[in-house]
C-alpha cells in the first residue's frame, strides 16, 4: 500500500495556497466553486491513479464542498440584521497561518544552509578532577531516549518490503521533458500504461514538479480523461 | 577602591589572552554565555568562579575590562584566524559562544568524512519544526492543525534528529506532550536563541493579492501571537 | 597502473592538507588510529570510507602518500602551531591521534576555569540508562538485546559516572550481573523514586500503539512491563 507525501505539497492547505498562487486569487475572497474543482480534480486523479490520497485531503475536499453549500444558501442574519460571519473565515485563518509558518520556514532554510558547515568538537577527553553537571537530564530526555531505544527493536522486527524504485523523480523530470519536446505532446495513462506502480508514481510526481515550474503544462479535456502533457507555451 | 588582584586572565599579555579564550572554548562541551564567560574570566586563581560576590566586576569595568572587551578579543581572534587560515572560529549559537571550524574547513572536512555531514531538513521536517520554534510549548493536535495532516511520524523524526523534545504535559483532554525546540536545533540553524527567529510575516502582509474589495471582513485574531512568541521564552535544559 | 581519481584530501595543497587535519582530528568523536585515519584519507568523494577494497593503498604509496607522508604532516603541524603560539596539538594517546590543547594554554586554561564542567549525556549513555532504568534489575545480554549493540564500555561508563550500580546476579547461564539505577541517578533526572519515571503507557504519543504496522506483540510485552514496574520497587542504596 502506498501512502504518498508528495514532496511538493506538504498537504491540503499547501495545495489549496498553490492554486491561490497559481491563479492570483484574493486569499481573503476565495472563489470557493472555483477551488472546490480544482481541489477535487487533484483528488480525482491521484484516486485514478490508484494512489492511496492521505485522509486529510479528502477532508478537506468535503470541508470545501460544505463551504460551498453554505455559500449558496441565503446569508443568515443576526438580531441586528447583519450577516454573520463568512464561511469561509476560518478556512482563510488556517490559510494564512499555514502561509505564516510556510514563510517563515524558507527563511530558516537559509539559516540552515549558512551554518551547515560549522563543526563543533566532538571528543573530549575526561577530566577527572572536574565536577560534571550533566545538563540534558530530564525526565522526558530519558523518556525520550528510551523510546529511541525500543523503537529500534520495533523497527528490526518488522519485515521491510522495499520496492525499489529503478527511475527517481530527478532523472525521470529529465526523461519527461526529453520526450514530450520530441513528441510534441503526450497522454498521461498512454505513457504509464502496463508500467509498474513505482513507474508510474515516479512519473506522477515528476510530472507535478515540472507542471509548478512551468516547465510543462497539462490539459484535461474532461475530468475523467486522460492528462495530456504539452511543452509550456504561455497559453493565455 | 583599588582590585586586589587582577584576576589571572586579565593579566596575561592581550595576544595570549585572545589565544587562551580560544583554548578556553575548545575545553566547554557546550555554548558559554557572555555572563558565564566573564564569571570565569574574572575570577582569580584564589576564588572560585562561583564565588560571584568576591568578583569585582565594577572595578574591572572602570579599568576597561568587561563585556565590550571580551568581545572585541573575540572579534580580534576571528579576524586573525580567518586571515591566517585558521580552521576554527568561534560563534554565538545555542545560547553563547562555542568554537567551530570555519565555513572553509568544515566543508572540506565534510568530503574527507561524509559522516559528519548535516543533512538538510527536509520540506516536511523544516515546516514542522518551525511551527514547533514559534508556537512552542505546543502538542502534536496543535501542529497538525496548523500543517493540516497527521505529523505523528515527522515530529518523532525530529526527535530522533535532537531537534525537538517533549518539554511537558499540556492539561487539554487526554494530556497530550507538548514539544518544543532543543539547544540543538539552535546550533544547527545558528540562533543565539528563540528570539533570534526570523519574524513572522504580519498576517497583513500574507495576502496574494491588493484587492481588497471583497464584502466580508474578516475577524483576524491571530495578530497576536507573534508578539507573543518574541515575549516567551521558553526555558531550556 | 594508475589512479582513478585522486582522493580529495591528498588533492589539496599541502598547506591545506595539514589545516583539514586539524579541523577533522576536532570534529572526530574519538581518537583516530593511523589505520582508520588512512582510510578516511584515502577515501574518495565518490566512495564511503567503509569501502575499503576500492582504495588503492599501494598505488596512493606509489606516488608518496603513505603513513609517513601523513606522519610526517602532523609532525609539521605540530612544529607550525608551536612556533606560531597556537593552543593546540595533535598527540598519539589512547590509541590513536585526537587534537588537544598545548601543554601551556592547557595549564592557562586549567588556572582560569577551575570550574563546574557542563556536559552532556552522549545518545548512547541516555539510552542505556534509560534502559536499566525501566528494566532494572537487568543484565548486560538483556541491556545489549534491546540496544542491538555491544554496551560493555557504555555501563562501566554509567559506573563510574556513578549513575548505575550492580545490584544482584542473574540465575540465568553464566550468572551475569544485574543492574540497576543508583541515588544520583534519581538526583540527576530530577525523580524523587523510580515510581516517578514516566509510565510508559504515557509512550502511547510517542507512538506506540498508533503504528499499524508495527510489532503487536511488542505493545503486549511492554504493558505487561510497566505492571511490573509500577509494582516492582527496586531497592535503591
Amino acid at each position: 500500500m502506498y501512502r504518498i507525501h508528495l514532496p511538493n505539497f506538504e498537504g491540503p492547505f499547501d495545495l489549496l495556497l498553490y492554486f491561490i498562487r497559481r491563479d492570483e486569487l484574493d486569499i481573503y475572497d476565495i472563489p470557493i466553486s472555483k477551488i472546490t474543482e480544482e481541489f477535487q480534480s487533484y483528488v480525482r486523479v491521484m484516486k485514478l491513479l490508484d494512489l492511496e490520497l492521505a485522509g486529510e485531503f479528502i477532508l478537506m475536499a468535503s470541508t470545501l464542498m460544505y463551504i460551498k453549500a453554505k455559500l449558496l444558501l441565503p446569508k443568515p442574519k443576526d438580531e441586528n440584521g447583519e450577516e454573520i460571519e463568512d464561511p469561509r473565515t476560518e478556512l482563510v485563518q488556517k490559510l494564512l497561518e499555514y502561509k505564516q509558518i510556510k514563510e517563515a520556514s524558507e527563511e530558516l532554510r537559509h539559516a540552515e544552509e549558512k551554518n551547515l558547515h560549522y563543526h563543533e568538537r566532538k571528543f573530549f577527553n575526561n577530566d577527572e578532577s572536574a565536577e560534571v553537571i550533566y545538563t540534558n537530564t530530564t525526565m522526558f530526555d530519558l523518556l525520550t531516549a528510551f523510546k529511541t531505544a525500543v523503537d529500534r527493536i520495533d523497527n528490526a522486527i518488522q519485515e521491510h518490503v522495499v520496492e525499489l524504485i529503478p527511475i527517481s523523480v530527478e532523472e525521470q523530470k529529465v526523461e519527461l521533458v526529453k520526450i514530450v519536446n520530441m513528441r510534441g505532446r503526450i497522454k498521461f495513462l498512454d505513457f504509464t500504461s502496463n508500467k509498474p506502480k513505482s513507474f508510474i508514481v515516479v512519473t506522477f510526481l515528476a510530472l507535478l514538479e515540472l507542471i509548478r515550474s512551468n516547465e510543462l503544462f497539462i490539459s484535461q479535456d474532461d475530468l475523467f480523461n486522460d492528462i495530456i502533457i504539452s511543452p509550456s507555451i504561455n497559453l493565455n | 577602591m583599588e582590585l586586589k588582584d587582577l584576576p589571572y586572565f586579565f593579566s596575561l599579555p592581550k595576544q595570549e589572552q585572545k589565544i587562551a579564550l580560544e583554548a578556553l572554548l575548545f575545553t566547554m562541551e557546550e555554548p558559554l554565555d557572555i555572563n558565564r564567560l566573564m564569571k570565569i574570566l574574572a575570577s582569580n586563581e584564589s576564588n572560585s568562579a562561583d564565588e560571584q560576590d568576591i568578583i569585582e566586576y565594577e572595578l574591572l569595568d572602570k579599568i576597561g575590562f568587561n563585556r565590550e572587551y571580551v568581545k572585541n578579543l573575540i572579534n580580534e581572534l576571528n579576524n586573525e584566524n580567518s586571515d591566517n587560515d585558521r580552521p576554527f572560529r568561534i560563534i554565538e549559537s545555542g545560547g553563547g559562544y562555542s568554537l567551530v571550524t570555519s565555513r572553509k574547513y568544515g566543508k572540506i572536512v565534510g568530503k574527507i568524512n561524509k559522516n559528519i555531514v548535516r543533512r538538510k531538513l527536509s520540506n516536511a521536517n523544516l515546516e514542522t519544526i518551525a511551527i514547533i520554534a514559534y508556537r512552542q510549548p505546543i502538542s502534536r493536535p496543535g501542529i497538525e492543525s496548523i500543517r493540516g495532516v497527521n505529523s505523528k511520524e515527522i515530529i518523532n523524526g525530529l526527535i530522533d534528529k535532537g531537534f525537538v523534545r517533549i518539554i511537558g504535559k499540556s492539561d487539554a483532554p487526554g494530556n497530550p506532550y507538548l514539544y518544543g525546540t532543543t539547544t540543538d536545533f539552535l546550533k544547527a540553524f545558528g540562533l543565539n536563541s528563540l528570539d533570534d527567529l526570523p519574524k513572522l510575516k504580519e498576517l497583513k502582509e500574507l495576502g496574494f493579492s491588493e484587492s481588497e474589495e471583497s464584502g466580508f471582513t474578516l475577524r483576524i485574531e491571530m495578530e497576536d501571537e507573534s508578539k507573543q512568541i518574541d515575549e516567551k521564552n521558553v526555558p531550556e535544559a
